[in-house]
């Protein structure tokens, strides 16, 4: 398990591995939105949780494909597939792998872009642990939505398309713990809402995900 | 014809857009059908095999 | 299958029948309410429709799991079959609703709870009709769909929770229960009761001619492919 | 330690190509697969495998005692060969690589990115990594694609050692490995008869 996890790590930290794309997104969606709705900070102010959300969502949308697709094509997910450790634990390790590269920068990055938004003071703490709690079950859900489809020649946009609805809840609860935060009130509920969903997609999701690789390999 | 008033538009509208997509689903659905049952017959009668 | 073609027909005239009887009935001879003036008339499209959408998920999950649990393959192909006729039922519901928000509420499209989580059903409808479109394997779709229905189904549920959290919105509460039929005045109650029949015979008889359709494709499918072994 | 395969029918593209096909494979023995392309060789592999279900028939083996190699080795482009062997050696809970580095004349190319091997090299690391797996019983599938003359003699001892050892093997191919000891079973005779459709048919056309 800690070996996949090191590999996975490995080659997406390696030479074309594509660490940093998603970074480079969030930070993209983040300077394009003040120049396309204008500079007026409380605007920014009003509609920075939901843009930091949703520029996550979509930054960590753009490497789902490359989760099983690598590992697939090359014949590793048939021996993965015969190997010692469960394929629920490789999905879920592979869901962990695709987090720390995505969903923890994004995480620890998010406060920079709040600057760059104007989000008011308080919302900082509710935004990082939002981002903290929701984010994994971006990666998971996503593992899911990756599994359904890496048996398809192009299957990058059926998957966003699987995916997003998949995604309203994190995303709703995400936003509004941010925006409640910031209003000062009635934070802590969405963000245990959010746990839940993380929580419940951590413990069902490897099982449904490594249900469809086992469908796609035969 | 009932008097619909100033809402005739939304009224007609609405008939009018659920007929239209009534009709297109039930039109493709026997299209669909009629299509296959065709080609089916034609595989069927090429290799000689009956239902069974 | 010989059941069914026996049973088409009478299904298909019954629900020609009560969509003709319903919709003639709610559109000429129903009193405009008197808030709402005529676009009352939209209920026996809308409710109908909203309702078949949601039913259509429903029977595309537990035809999904008879396939996962039994291997019947009637059931998946059902499911697949139900696909499109769901679709269309929860656009038709959107459609109505937009038209009859528009006079009502001063708008053809508000962030409601109901309304998202219809958007969200359509996108879900749109996910699986397109896996189901995309894998070329029968066996394979079928399982990679029971799996997003499921999946999918949770996912729909927790939606529709979030969406309520994150709006409280315009919409009326259901307009028809079994313990408050007071809901909605017996004059409108009837006839919509009799559109609703139509819908759901007009579903079921789609569902029917979809899936003798897929059966045979299926079949046809695999003569070619016996073809080319051979 | 013994793989036994009874009445195994076995189906690609919802087809059944194969059935009836029964074998048993003791330990230190090989048993070469002989057939016409398409006969449904790769299919038999990775249905005995477990990666795709049966038709019909059973797999009896010891459980995590199969292996499988086939087409593609499962390299990783951007790892360098200790690191792409060391991993699955890691993923099986062995220890060391440098045997098997060795068996497959592979200790000068060690540290070199797998991207940079030939198609050979790449081969001889896919082989190599059966070693690391520590499984009794290999299942090949077409081993020696891409091998020159000396590669394919290298790759025979050290098959040869594994069943010296205790192991087993399945293998389809048509190249001679030099194995006197091994058997051989033509999957001509198991080509399925009826060709049946399968379910669908005989639940609706009934």
């Amino acid at each position: 398990m800690t070996a996949l996890l090191l590999r996975d790590l490995r080659l997406a930290t390696r030479a074309g591995g594509g660490f940093g794309l998603g970074l480079a997104f969030f930070l993209l969606v983040a300077v394009l939105v003040p120049l396309g709705v204008g500079p007026e900070p409380a605007l920014l102010a009003r509609i920075a949780p939901g843009i930091l959300w949703v520029g996550a969502l979509l930054a960590c949308l753009l490497s789902l494909d490359r989760i099983f697709a690598l590992d697939f094509e090359d014949g590793s997910m048939d021996l993965l597939a015969i190997a010692p450790i469960p394929l629920e634990g490789v999905v879920a390790v592979k869901a962990l792998a695709h987090w720390l590269v995505t969903g923890l920068p994004l995480t620890l990055l998010s406060p920079v872009l709040g600057v760059l938004l104007n989000l008011p003071g308080p919302g900082y703490v509710w935004l990082v642990l939002s981002l903290a709690l929701g984010t994994p079950a971006l990666s998971l859900i996503g593992a899911f939505g990756a599994a359904l489809t890496v048996g398809l020649k192009r299957g990058g946009l059926l998957l966003s398309l699987l995916v997003l609805p998949l995604y309203v809840p994190t995303l709703i609860y995400g936003a509004e713990a941010v925006r409640r935060g910031v209003d000062g009130q009635g934070a802590p509920t969405a963000l245990l809402l959010l746990a839940g969903i993380t929580a419940g997609a951590a413990a069902l999701l490897p099982f449904a995900a490594a249900a469809a690789i086992r469908v796609n390999l035969r | 014809m009932p008097d619909l008033g100033k809402y005739a538009v939304a009224v007609l509208g609405s008939y009018g857009a659920t007929v239209f997509l009534l009709a297109v689903l039930v039109g493709v659905s026997l299209w669909r059908s009629a299509r296959m049952r065709r080609a089916l017959r034609e595989v069927e009668a090429r290799q000689g095999t009956t239902h069974g | 299958m010989q059941t069914s073609a026996r049973l088409l027909p009478w299904l298909a005239g019954l629900s020609v029948l009560c969509l003709t009887a319903g919709g003639i009935w709610g559109f000429f001879f129903t009193p405009d309410d008197f808030r709402q003036g005529s676009t009352v008339k939209i209920i026996y499209l809308h409710v109908p429709a909203a309702m078949m959408a949601i039913n259509g998920w429903i029977m595309m999950l537990v035809t999904s799991l008879i396939w996962l649990i039994r291997r019947h393959h009637v059931s998946a192909l059902a499911a697949k079959a139900a696909g499109p006729v769901g679709l269309t039922m929860t656009v038709i519901a959107l459609v109505t609703g937009a038209l009859w928000g528009q006079p009502m509420w001063g708008t053809w499209w508000a962030w409601d709870p109901r309304l998202t989580s219809f958007l969200i059903l359509t996108l879900f409808y749109l996910g699986y009709i397109a896996l189901w479109s995309a894998v070329e394997d029968p066996d394979t779709a079928a399982d990679l769909t029971s799996v997003l229905c499921i999946v999918g189904s949770v996912f729909a549920v927790l939606s529709r929770y979030a969406v309520n959290f994150w709006n409280q919105g315009l919409h009326q509460g259901a307009s028809l229960s079994l313990d408050k039929e007071e809901n909605v005045a017996d004059v409108f109650y009837l006839p919509l009761l009799v559109c609703i029949a139509g819908f759901v015979l007009l579903f079921v008889t789609l569902v029917l001619l979809r899936t003798r359709t897929e059966i045979r494709a299926r079949r046809l499918q695999s003569l070619l492919a016996r073809e080319r072994m051979a | 330690m013994e793989l036994t395969v009874t009445d195994l029918a076995c189906a690609r593209g919802g087809v059944t190509v194969l059935a009836g096909v029964s074998l048993t494979l003791p330990a230190g023995r090989a048993l070469v697969l002989r057939g016409p392309n398409g006969i449904g060789k790769t299919t038999l592999l990775r249905t005995v495998a477990g990666l795709q279900p049966a038709v019909s028939g059973r797999v009896l083996a010891a459980p995590e005692s199969l292996t499988y190699a086939a087409h593609a080795d499962g390299l990783k482009a951007a790892l360098t060969t200790r690191e792409n062997l060391a991993f699955w050696a890691a993923i099986h809970g062995q220890g060391g690589v440098e045997d098997a580095l060795t068996a497959l004349n592979l200790t000068g190319l060690q540290d070199r990115p797998a991207q940079h091997l030939s198609a050979g090299q790449k081969r001889r690391l896919g082989l190599a990594r059966l070693l690391v797996t520590g499984r009794p019983v290999w299942l090949l599938d077409e081993p020696t694609v891409s091998l020159d003359a000396a590669s394919v003699a290298l790759f025979g001892q050290v098959l040869r050692g594994h069943l010296a050892k205790g192991g087993a093997a399945l293998i389809a191919t048509h190249v001679d490995l030099g194995l006197d000891e091994a058997g051989v079973l033509d999957l001509t005779g198991f080509r399925a008869q009826s060709r049946s459709l399968g379910g669908v048919f005989d639940e609706v056309f009934a």
